[in-house]
């Protein structure tokens, strides 16, 4: 739990315009009410399973596993949730939220478009008014998803600054809620942002992690001893790692978009390369000059491609609860080609980075081990971009 | 009190009629080298306050205007040490108060002691940083207290009364009033003064220590009557740096932008 | 079950090139022996569960009962399956079989690709060598799913003859068999060719059906009034009718592509349309001339672009068990619009062919009574081809 | 029993060193008004019995060769009754026996009863319908019989020793031994005849009450005698299309093909 002014140690807050504080109180009072009520949590799991499809298996990798003779892999299968990522059991939880308290337009900004089209499939699903914001960038590396939002009814506004990445998509859409507070309920994607969102989006995602514990002792008798996760705003880690936190021997990694390197200018690995900072709303760690202005992120994968982490994160890193690595671009796609031919799995870009740190991760394990790797999303998405690769 | 002393002198001495005028601008925009003559020309054109933007990357509170004028800041190489130098500059002829305005994360990354001892070393009065509400960043409000520079802090639309008497005590030099709800330049004023009124009288009901300037939308010298009526005055930014982006190809953009500014302040140039 | 010779009332049997009998035979020996082998099923059954993902869920789509104001609709959410259609049930069933009877080479046909691509997936989850017929003119209009073989180590061979659509896939492939008939087991992707594909593939496919009787019974106490299934081959069709053919008070419709028009010379409703005929190794409806040669079928959708039917279908179509309809290309889109902005559910093209037929069939039910339509796979693959009408 | 007696006398009359030769064209192909004068110039080639190919649209035991054949034939308009006056326009002047081979689909189509009457009445000897193995369409076997047509059935190399027994039996005429699993012209001779030798000993140990012609990939007369030793003889059906492809441009091309067809049969032509 963060601290009463949203902090995980030393990360978190609420460093946000003063418009937005009204709406952060009211949002941190309607999630503490429906943290604990009967009939919310009942419609959001009743939702997850009736509508996203949960729960999503745990799938035993035995190619892969074959592949580097150590270690049992399995692979929770958040790619065979409704809409083809984790993404949407935030994105229900939140705009049921919406509904209770009366907010009747929806805003969003998206990477790689997952957040997007999850926040437009409820929205029409719930009949409420989208608008996504999206980095132009972003918009033309992944076609596919933008064309499901219009599909979805949901409005899709370019973002022209910066980088035209996910990062600037963030700051047009607090803008916008900045002058909309009032009728409008902004569904952060990941675990970012100010106090309650970390804490809330880890809230709606940790029944990644819950059903993996569940069925890590139905399958294997015993938790895992080896967690991985990507990390990109962070909300998949987060919600995989939270509920095996106190489980001191299973050990958690998270991991980040290196791009063309840590070593240069052009990657995404926040905790790897990057120094604490306040960027939209939450002091957490940052990619950032030596004059603090944000530096431009860069990965293959969009939805890793943003300077900043979920201050939980900042928070797990420093106590060292949970090992933080990343992988290149190159490394990445080679994590692509490797699932797919070996499970028939074709994962998303950004999961991928989760799988090519296996090479690294497996050679220290045990054959009486098993590691499960949350199977953050599905590749289908990125099908333009892997092509161009291969 | 030498500094806190400057906007404190200027609210005493104002009369009752008259509005103080603070102008925002983002210092190095259109460039660094006229930063400093400018705002020389905006004193003299009537300006009271001057608001010296200090550029981000991510100025998420802002609208294109001020987007724009931070991003070609940044570009030309603007950062904290060159603005310190630029108001060390100013105060060496002019007692014009002073106010930086800009996102806590490049302040936080120069080191808050170092920024808040190198501000006041140059003369700067006061500092809005408004992605820093009050109370979410108490080293930050206490720094201001231990170097003299003003902690100024914004009122909004939806603050509710409490928290604007919370607002009044955290501040110092004067509140900032946000007439409407939206990022900066998003309305223009006609629009703005309709619904005004009301949250205008809650404010005063509710901030007795410090004056109040009412900013976010003002465009005109009769958006600025209209709107401030009432207030101890009005800022204008986005409205400003249109005016200099429109003109700061010609020669004599400076000039300009002086009569554009008292014709603002006045009525006419 | 069909009779000995493979007949379901008239229809059926094996007319294939005299090589391809023994191959036929071995497959109904093997067949006939795993459909009740407990390790078979065991193992089929799990991959199911861990691998695709099942069971899929019966959703309740309240926006779209609330449009017509009648009966309650459900959808059965075979989009949810891994790979994204109902397809990978009769795949994996397939390859499984593949293994026991020693064969090392899988081939395929594709329409809209998703066949192919379950295909490609199993093969890859086995590491089996796998090759895929598709049409020349699907290739273009389903470039995702052709990525996607390719990721999965599949070979894609475009087949230029005729219409260059499913139909001519189908012919490449059984020449492919009648070749290489020795070590090459040939997945058929619908309820079509020769006995016992027709019959394997409904008790493949089955699962959706049996699933579905028991979420009706978990969610509304009895089973229901109305089932849909879009009819290409008629797989998904089959799947979700047969468990309840015996259930007289459950009406069926199986809704064909008319195309541009049953009246037109470009659609694909076979049973609408076309005459009794042999194709692909049995007899049944198909779309032809005059003479006896096959008519090219049309429709937008890749997955209903054949101008045959499943043999059964030809059967429930003539006793009347089923009723058969068809709605046009421009319906379809309408049925993908409908279900998007409704449910949040981008079904596939193929699949909206059952949602464009229910402003047919609404208006004829009562509020008490409830809808079920089998939501086959999702459209993913087709937004390029949505995008052009849109 | 006229019919019958074709194909029946033509084996019975045979040399015990001459290998019987059956041609296979597709009817129309490059078009119909050529089929009848190509017919003669085959048979007075060295012809003993003509396959004539009923085009399809779907013919899925064809190889490119013969998938084109049938796609132009189509494309001209040849169906069933064509083919019909063709084989009667023939027959008029010669005795050669003619077997039709082509797919159900039309066949039914045009009516299983009709067919086999008019196909009869023409002058048809045998039929083989490539996706109607023995067992699979009883009434089409009975109807060959009822019309006196010889229904030819295939045997492939991994046809049940148990099955080539049947299919001896079902079929008249003779037996259609298929070399190599795989469609019409898809290898060529050389690489057929090495694992041939054991299969038609296999055959020839079953096929007891037939001739047994031997088909699939025989593109020359050394490829024809090293095949058919020990059978009766061989069908050659895409090398003579194929040759017929790359001269058909020509004004020549009838006698041509029958320059092929001797060298086909004798080595020289
Ligand atoms: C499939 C998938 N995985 C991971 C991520 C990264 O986000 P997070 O770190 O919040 O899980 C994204 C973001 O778009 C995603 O689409
Ligand atoms: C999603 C989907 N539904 C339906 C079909 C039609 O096939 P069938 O009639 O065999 O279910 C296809 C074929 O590709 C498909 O992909």
């Amino acid at each position: 739990m963060p601290n009463s002014r949203g902090f995980f140690g030393n990360y978190g807050g609420r460093y946000v315009p003063e418009i937005l504080l009204p709406a952060l109180d009211d949002l941190n009072k309607a999630f503490s009410e429906v943290r604990n009520d009967k009939t919310f949590q009942k419609e959001y799991h009743g939702l997850l399973q009736e509508y996203v499809g949960r729960e999503t298996p745990l799938t035993y990798a035995g190619r892969l596993t074959e592949h580097f003779g150590k270690a049992r892999i399995y692979l929770k299968r958040e790619d065979l949730c409704h809409t083809g990522a984790h993404k949407i059991n935030n994105a229900i939880g939140q705009v049921l939220l919406a509904r209770k308290m009366g907010k009747t337009r929806i805003i969003a900004e998206t990477g790689a478009g997952q957040h997007g089209v999850a926040t437009a499939t409820v929205c029409a699903h719930f009949g409420m008014s989208c608008i996504i914001y999206m980095g132009a960038e972003d918009i033309s590396r992944q076609k596919l998803n933008v064309d499901r939002m219009h599909l979805l009814g949901a409005e899709v506004r370019p973002v022209k600054s910066g980088a035209q990445t996910l990062s600037n998509a963030i700051n047009e859409a607090i803008r916008d809620w900045v002058s909309n507070v009032d009728n409008t309920f902004y569904i952060i994607g990941s675990a970012v942002g100010p106090h309650p969102y970390p804490y809330m989006v880890r809230e709606f995602q940790s029944v990644i992690g819950r059903e993996t514990m569940d069925q890590s002792l139905r399958q294997e008798g015993r938790l895992p001893d080896h967690v991985l996760a990507c990390v990109g705003g962070g909300s998949n880690a987060i919600g995989i790692f939270y509920p095996m936190l106190d489980h001191q021997n299973v050990m958690l990694y998270g991991i980040e978009a290196a791009g063309e390197g840590v070593k240069t200018p052009r990657h995404a690995a926040t905790l790897t390369g990057g120094l604490p900072g306040i960027l939209h709303g939450s002091l957490s760690y940052l990619l950032q000059t030596q004059q603090g202005q944000i530096a431009e992120a860069h990965s293959v994968s969009a939805g890793l491609d943003y300077p900043g982490v979920g201050p939980e994160h900042s928070f797990l890193c420093d106590s060292g609860r949970v090992t933080y690595a990343s992988v290149t671009d190159e490394e990445a796609i080679e994590g692509v080609r490797l699932l797919s031919s070996k499970e028939g799995i074709i994962p998303a870009l950004e999961t991928a980075h989760a799988i090519a740190y296996l090479k690294v991760l497996m050679p220290t394990t045990e054959t009486s081990e098993f590691v499960v790797i949350n199977c953050s999303g599905r590749g289908d998405k990125d099908m333009e971009t892997i092509s161009k690769f291969i | 009190m030498k500094k806190l002393g400057r906007l404190k002198k200027l609210f005493e001495n104002r009369g009752s009629e008259q509005k103080i005028m603070s102008l925002f601008i983002t210092a190095g925009y259109p460039d660094p080298g006229s930063t400093v003559e400018l705002i020389r020309e905006l004193e003299s054109s009537g300006a009271d306050i001057i608001e010296l933007g200090m550029p981000f990357s991510d100025p998420l509170a802002d609208g294109p205007t001020i987007q724009h004028a931070s991003k070609i800041a940044l570009e030309k190489g603007v950062h904290l040490d060159i603005i310190f130098d630029m108001v060390s500059e100013i105060r060496d002829q002019s007692d014009i108060p002073i106010v930086l305005m800009g996102y806590i994360n490049p302040v936080l990354k120069y080191g808050l002691e170092a920024f808040f001892l190198k501000a006041s070393r140059a003369g700067v009065d006061g500092i809005i940083l408004p992605d820093v509400p009050p109370g979410e960043f108490p080293e930050v409000e206490s720094l201001c207290m231990k170097h003299d520079i003003a902690p100024i802090f914004l009122v909004a639309p939806n603050t509710p009364e409490e928290r604007m008497r919370m607002i009044d005590k955290s501040s110092r030099g004067f509140v900032y009033c946000v007439s409407v709800t939206g990022v900066t330049g998003a309305r223009d004023g006609s629009e703005v003064s309709q619904s005004v009124g009301k949250f205008i009288d809650k404010v005063r009901n509710n901030v007795k220590n410090n004056p109040i300037l009412i900013g976010f939308g003002i465009r005109t010298h009769q958006d600025a009557m209209a709107i401030s009526r009432g207030v101890d005055g009005f800022i204008v930014g986005s409205a400003l740096i249109d005016y200099i982006r429109s003109v700061s190809d010609q020669e004599d953009w400076i000039k300009k932008t002086g009569d554009f500014v008292r014709k603002l302040k006045y009525g006419t140039s």
